[in-house]
């Protein structure tokens, strides 16, 4: 009979593994913080049923205990007790130094998306109509300013975009301007990356400051052939998601 | 509990997979793994004296490299759509006084306005990459920058904190050193480490500094210089770090990680053996 | 060291206190503190571990009547005092919303004249809005226009025109308000300076404008 | 600036002196009874003047100002969220005639009154700290809202009267004078609600102000309470409050289950334990809702302060509530699991398959709502997943999400609730068997369609997911708990009792669990405090009055979850400290050894009671 100990180890490993190695064949690779969260979580489910009763606590911790104990171990059980009492320790070392010791991974550090924009972009709305000449004008406006970096197709992959760290956005991700309103994208535009708060990093943003070169007229018009463009639209009021 | 647990598992893998599945059908496609994926610049500590002089020196061979991608200059008029240089290799060391970086990048010929330049953020404040400029919300450093351009064959140290700001600083620091060979340029920069000026970046060993790099191509196309002033092929902020010594004082972590953890097994094997609860 | 890593060690500390009460002693009421104590210490650690990032408030900004040198100047100032110090947003929307609880101001630029703009603000009472957006009787807005000009609002009359001069730029308009006209009314202001409150600064650089 | 600030104190004492005659009486008043009152009315305008604010050297007076507002805030969250419970509790000794549940209300108001005094404390500390740390915002707001200042010092003496009553007369006020005790208790809770509310106000009012236009000082404080989210907050807190009450009492018995020595007080803090935990439970499960609402109320009031909440610099903060909530909903559904497997003998194998199914939708739920839509991730993890939004797992990332597991925990839990009402009975009602399978074909189509409405979300406009889906999906569970609820009360009336709950024989770790259920409370009502105050980022008054301090900043996370954690710990151990001195009486009276007086709870075969904790109850 396995018991729920084993039972519990091979479910994690399991995991472990599926989310490791065999996820990435099919997506990106997740980061750690993921992978420790969801084996945390997978954990934790296999001690609250392995403690739900005094039955199945002692089918899960009793082996263990008496494991450790070392009572009535001959043989190979009393050296893998000893190994195991060995390993312990060495592994908290292990995990010290690897903790302490410096690594060469930079800081992580993750930049906010869509933040909060000045109080004072947020109600504004279009005040040009959405005439087929105002999308026509702003389409025209966009490839001349705009696409260099976001892409002639709008996603993203202007020539100028395999240099640039945050990369440029692609509006034909329905996780970009799909989810803001013409008000945010007039700030973005108008202000630029150095007018991004502090959690946006506005110093990596190689966005420009539009205001500085373009009338918000221009601003406006490339705001409707962008959303027109990418086959999106604004978000009327909403939340953000998180 | 063996069927029991055993239906866990297998209701815990198909569910699992169920809601992998369904989120797949939402799923963007994965994004192209074909950049260079290099995030910092490490300088390996070596011995002794510093391949500064010369790029082709054997000691650079084993030196691993970093390779950053770089963008037309788009940010701030003048603009330019269109550079030769698209990616730039790096490779970095330092022996405790001194650094030395070496940038490798393909340039197919040779010209008089050729040029590279290095820029890092001077202090704790974040600076932008385009030489510190103002930032609305959030308030910058200055930049330190050096550049080092062919025809004069040596490098320039210079400070900005904006816009219009660039200027050669009063106390240089900086050598430079550049071999164009089969149209690949290579370019090795040095300093100190540390230096007395308030105005240079000051690499602590073992702390992240920010670096940003810009190149021109200076070839003569219909009788004008093909890149120069704002018209430069730019990367934005990445990582640099000087690789620091041993540091022995981890070791005194470590054996504190070690007497703990044996402390508390061995704690909790006495209770065992006694049968108390733990 | 910096704050995050002394904070991370204090609550490692803190969980390995815990885990020594939990081990040598034998009092109930001690071992729930030290189970508590073990609980916060893990949940600062956690918190402690996602990216750490401070909200700094932005630089105050000044209404700078000396930098204003186009309309364009002014409405920016204008679309500042509409959603901060006016307090118009708490009330209006630009554009259809649900939660304005008071006319939507869309358009409102091309609509109406400056002049009548100016005067809805300082006297609000001097006509009556009711709200036709929907059928039957129309009815009162739910919340009454106060007077802009007064407390505790208060706006000057250069922070109005400006307010009106976003407006006028949100519908697409040319904007009617001069700088100059600014002007004027900022030497009026100057010369009529009586209000003991308003600080000398403020009035000096009030009176240089107006001595220009 | 400063001259703007100053223009507006001028226009404070003007507003003063505008007052008219009756309410200058009612200050007059005010100054007689209320000398505090009048010092923040007076004092503040007159500081106003020349100082904007004072700092506490050291720790700093925005430190000061949190912890003791922190402090007053729980304290008074129990102490308003007590009474709601113990007067139910009391109605249902009343209705059923059950001596235990009059016994228990009675308890649960003595730690009530022992923390009201407490209470009080805090609130004056605080108040004192803020009229002088911040003269001028108190100055403002006194001008704003000082009629609702006198109404609620008027509500404050009614409640403490109230509740004078209330407590001392609960052994007189029996048999025919009952009625009258409850309906003490009832305004007890009328005046309790109105002394949260009112408070609220100036507190909602910080984050949404509106205009107030002209009027007398009763019709401007009127407007002013009557702003966007004032009503979203006191459903909020109004519940959460229960939800606090009912945890602490939890852990209080939990503690008291520990400390047990008899098997008496086993018994009986065991039962405590359990309608601690069910209330706690009970109130948490409409609390989502609550919460949803309150933030569709802030988008619609101002776009800017939903996103900083949500997708700003504190979305951070909504990872760290996930995981207190989900540590809260598994410690819950623990707790009742336990009580079945151990209060029910011989029930572990029959609730062994349900249990563990609801225990893996519960971690996929939990899976999915912790998963954030911007991973913590590495510059080198990030490059290669383009960034710091994971193409595969992203999409657990957004509303739709959240909002369908949301739904299906509270539906799990319960349905945990329901299997532990119907533990060790067996129905006899003839229509048992129809109604059972009526309830589970419900049960199973109300699932699917809160999970089909989560997945149609993303692709409909998000304007229709927020109106229509998203409430479906509320009032499909609402429904079923609705429905169940009296379905099961009527099965379980004509059931008969296979099993008899066995009280005081859960293991230690159920009391530890307990103590951490309460623990998650208080940290998660600390934490959306935070949420809350940094939400009006640099503005003492949104978008009104600008904080032009040194503290204008919101600390990041990490400093205020220690600092989180730090008032925590306080708490419990003020509440400790209270409890103690509450129960010292009851220790003197309990020397004698006279156990048969205690109340057993349950319907306890004395052959089944007692006895020596079998082998594994050893273990933690």
């Amino acid at each position: 009979m396995k018991s729920p100990i084993i039972s519990g180890a091979i479910i994690l490993a399991g995991m472990f593994i599926f989310l490791k190695f065999l996820l990435p064949l099919v997506t990106a690779p997740l980061p750690a913080s993921l992978i420790y969260l969801y084996l945390a979580l997978v954990l934790s489910g296999i001690l609250i049923y392995g403690t739900m009763s005094a039955p199945s606590l002692e089918a899960m911790m009793g082996p263990i205990f008496r494991f450790l104990s070392g009572k009535g171990q001959t043989g190979a059980g009393q050296m893998a007790r000893l190994a195991v009492l060995v390993m312990f320790p060495l592994l908290v070392g292990w995990q010290t130094y690897s903790r302490l010791v410096p690594s060469d991974l930079p800081p992580a550090e993750n930049r906010t998306i869509h933040p909060a924009p000045p109080g004072e972009f947020v109600g504004l709305s279009n005040p040009y109509p959405k005439t087929p000449e105002n999308i026509m004008m702003g389409k025209g406006l966009y490839a001349a300013y705009c696409s260099p970096c976001h892409g002639a197709n709008y996603d993203g992959k202007g020539p100028a975009a395999p240099g640039f760290n945050p990369p440029p956005a692609n509006f034909s991700d329905p996780g970009t301007i799909a989810q803001l309103q013409e008000a945010y994208l007039f700030w973005r535009i108008k202000k630029g990356g150095v007018g991004l708060p502090v959690e946006g990093m506005p110093w990596k943003s190689a966005m420009p400051r539009w205001e500085e070169e373009l009338p918000e007229e221009f601003i406006w018009k490339i705001i409707m052939g962008e959303y027109d463009g990418a086959h999106q639209s604004p978000r009327t009021w909403e939340e953000e998601e998180e | 509990m063996l069927n029991g647990l055993g239906s866990l598992r297998t209701l815990s893998i198909i569910g699992l997979f169920g809601v992998l599945g369904f989120s797949s059908a939402f799923a963007n496609e994965p994004p192209a793994s074909d950049e260079p994926g290099s995030v910092s610049v490490r300088l390996y500590q070596l011995e002794g004296s510093l391949p500064s002089e010369d790029p082709n020196s054997s000691q650079w061979d084993s030196v691993p490299s970093s390779e950053f991608n770089l963008a037309p200059q788009v940010h701030w008029p003048p603009r330019i759509q269109e550079v030769t240089v698209k990616s730039v290799k790096v490779k970095g060391v330092h022996n405790g006084q001194e650094l030395a970086i070496l940038v490798e990048y393909a340039d197919p010929t040779e010209d008089g306005a050729d040029a590279a330049a290095l820029e890092f953020m001077v202090g704790d404040k974040p600076a932008h990459f385009a030489h510190g400029q103002e930032m609305l919300q959030v308030e910058g450093g200055p930049v330190n920058i050096w550049f080092w351009k062919n025809e004069s064959g040596k490098a320039v140290d210079m400070s900005a904190k904006g816009f219009k700001t660039l200027e050669t600083q009063p106390h240089q620091d900086v050598q430079a050193k550049g071999v164009w060979q089969n149209g690949i340029w290579k370019v090795v920069f040095s300093r100190l480490l540390k230096t007395d000026d308030a105005q240079d970046v000051q690499v602590e060993e073992g702390e992240w500094r920010n670096v940003a790099f810009a190149f021109w191509d200076g070839a003569v196309v219909d009788g004008l210089v093909k890149e120069k002033g704002g018209q430069k092929a730019v990367s934005t902020w990445w990582y640099v770090r000087a690789e620091p010594s041993a540091d022995n004082s981890i070791f005194g972590w470590v054996i504190l990680g070690l007497a703990l953890a044996a402390a508390f097994e061995l704690v909790i094997v006495r209770k065992l053996r006694k049968g108390q609860s733990v | 060291m910096s704050e995050v890593a002394l904070l991370q060690i204090i609550g490692m500390c803190v969980i390995g206190v815990g885990i020594l009460i939990l081990l040598f002693i034998k009092g109930m009421f001690l071992r729930v503190l030290g189970f508590v104590a073990m609980v916060l210490g893990v949940f600062s650690l956690i918190a402690l571990s996602v990216p750490q990032m401070a909200s700094l408030p932005p630089a105050v900004e000044t209404f700078d009547l000396a930098s204003v040198k186009s309309p364009d100047d002014l409405a920016s100032i204008g679309q500042k005092i509409f959603f901060s110090k006016g307090q118009c947003a708490l009330c209006h929307s630009i554009g259809p919303s649900e939660s304005a609880r008071c006319p939507d101001l869309n358009g409102i630029g091309a609509k109406l004249s400056a002049e009548f703009i100016y005067e809805s603000l300082t006297k609000p009472q001097a006509y009556i809005y009711l709200d036709y957006r929907h059928d039957g009787i129309p009815k009162e807005y739910p919340a009454q226009m106060p007077h802009i000009d007064q407390d505790p609002i208060g706006l000057s009359k250069q922070e109005i025109y400006s307010v009106i001069a976003f407006l006028q730029k949100m519908s697409g308009e040319p904007i009617s308000i001069k700088v100059e006209d600014i002007m004027e009314t900022v030497k009026e202001t100057a010369n009529s300076l009586k209000v003991a409150s308003v600080s000398s600064t403020l009035k000096s650089q009030l009176q240089n404008l107006a001595d220009r | 600036m400063t001259s703007a600030g100053q223009l507006r104190h001028a226009t404070v004492v003007q507003g003063m002196n505008r007052m008219p005659g009756l309410l200058k009486f009612g200050s007059f008043l005010a100054l007689l009874f209320l000398p505090a009152l009048a010092m923040a009315a007076g004092g503040a305008e007159i500081q106003a003047m020349s100082v904007e604010y004072r700092d506490v050297p050291g720790i700093g007076s925005r430190n000061l100002v949190w912890v003791v507002a922190q402090q007053h805030l729980l304290l008074a969250g129990f102490v308003l969220g007590v009474p709601i419970f113990a007067w139910i509790c009391e109605l249902v000794g009343w209705k059923t005639k059950e001596q235990r549940y009059d016994k228990l209300a009675k308890e649960f108001t003595k730690l009530l009154t022992s923390a009201y005094a407490t209470t009080a404390l805090f609130g004056g500390i605080l108040l004192f700290l803020l009229i002088g740390l911040y003269p001028k915002l108190m100055a403002y707001l006194t001008d704003m809202f000082f009629p609702s200042f006198l109404v609620y010092c008027l509500l404050f003496l009614l409640e403490t009267a109230t509740l004078y009553m209330y407590w001392y007369g609960w052994d007189y006020m029996q048999g025919n004078k009952k009625t009258f005790h409850l309906f003490l208790g009832f305004l007890l809770n009328l005046f309790a609600l109105g002394i949260m509310i009112v408070p609220n106000s100036w507190a909602t009012f910080q984050a949404s102000p509106v205009v107030v236009g002209e009027g007398d000082a009763w019709a401007r404080a009127w407007m002013a309470m009557q702003n966007p989210t004032w009503w979203p907050v006191n459903i909020h807190r109004l519940i959460a409050n229960v939800v606090l009450g009912g945890f602490i009492v939890g852990a209080y018995a939990g503690v008291r289950y520990l400390l047990a020595v008899s098997r008496e007080e086993r018994e009986h803090y065991d039962w405590m334990g359990y309608v601690g935990n069910f209330i706690g439970v009970f109130g948490m499960l409409p609390l989502p809702f609550a919460g949803y609402w309150l933030m569709r109320e802030v988008y619609q009031y101002n776009q800017q302060m939903g996103i900083t909440l949500m997708g700003g610099f504190l979305a951070w903060l909504f990872i760290l509530q996930a995981m207190l909530i989900g540590v809260l909903f598994l410690g819950a559904n623990y707790y009742f699991w336990m009580g079945i497997t151990h209060r029910i003998p011989g029930s572990e194998g029959q609730y062994k398959k349900p249990v563990m199914g609801m225990l893996i939708v519960l971690l996929l739920c939990l899976g999915v709502w912790m998963t954030p839509h911007s991973l913590v991730a590495s510059l080198a993890e990030a490059q290669k997943m383009g960034g710091t939004h994971h193409p595969l797992l992203g999409v657990f990332g957004v509303m739709s999400a959240k909002m369908t597991v949301s739904n299906i925990m509270i539906l799990v839990t319960f349905m945990s609730f329901i299997m532990y009402w119907r533990a060790g009975k067996q129905e006899t009602a003839g229509w048992a068997k129809a109604a059972k399978a009526i309830m589970g074909g419900l049960l199973v189509i109300a699932g699917i369609a809160v999970v089909v409405l989560g997945v149609w979300g993303y692709f409909v406009p998000a304007i229709i997911r927020i109106n229509y889906f998203s409430v479906a999906q509320v009032l499909i569970v609402l429904f079923i708990m609705v429905t169940f609820t009296p379905l099961t009360a009527l099965l379980m009336k004509s059931a008969k009792t296979t099993t008899e709950m066995v009280w005081g024989k859960m293991p230690i770790r159920a009391g530890y669990s307990l103590v951490l259920n309460a623990v998650m409370v208080i940290l998660l009502m600390s934490l959306m405090g935070y949420a809350r105050s940094s939400s009006r980022v640099h503005w003492h008054i949104y978008g009104v009055m600008r904080d032009t301090s040194d503290y204008a900043y919101s600390p990041a996370l990490g400093y205020a979850a220690a600092f989180m954690s730090l008032n925590t710990f306080v708490f419990c151990l003020i509440v400790a400290f209270i409890f103690w001195v509450a129960t010292l009486g009851d220790k003197a009276k309990a020397q004698p050894p006279k156990g048969s007086t205690m109340e057993i709870p349950g319907h306890t075969a004395p052959a089944m009671a007692g006895g020596a904790p079998s082998s594994g109850e050893k273990l933690e």
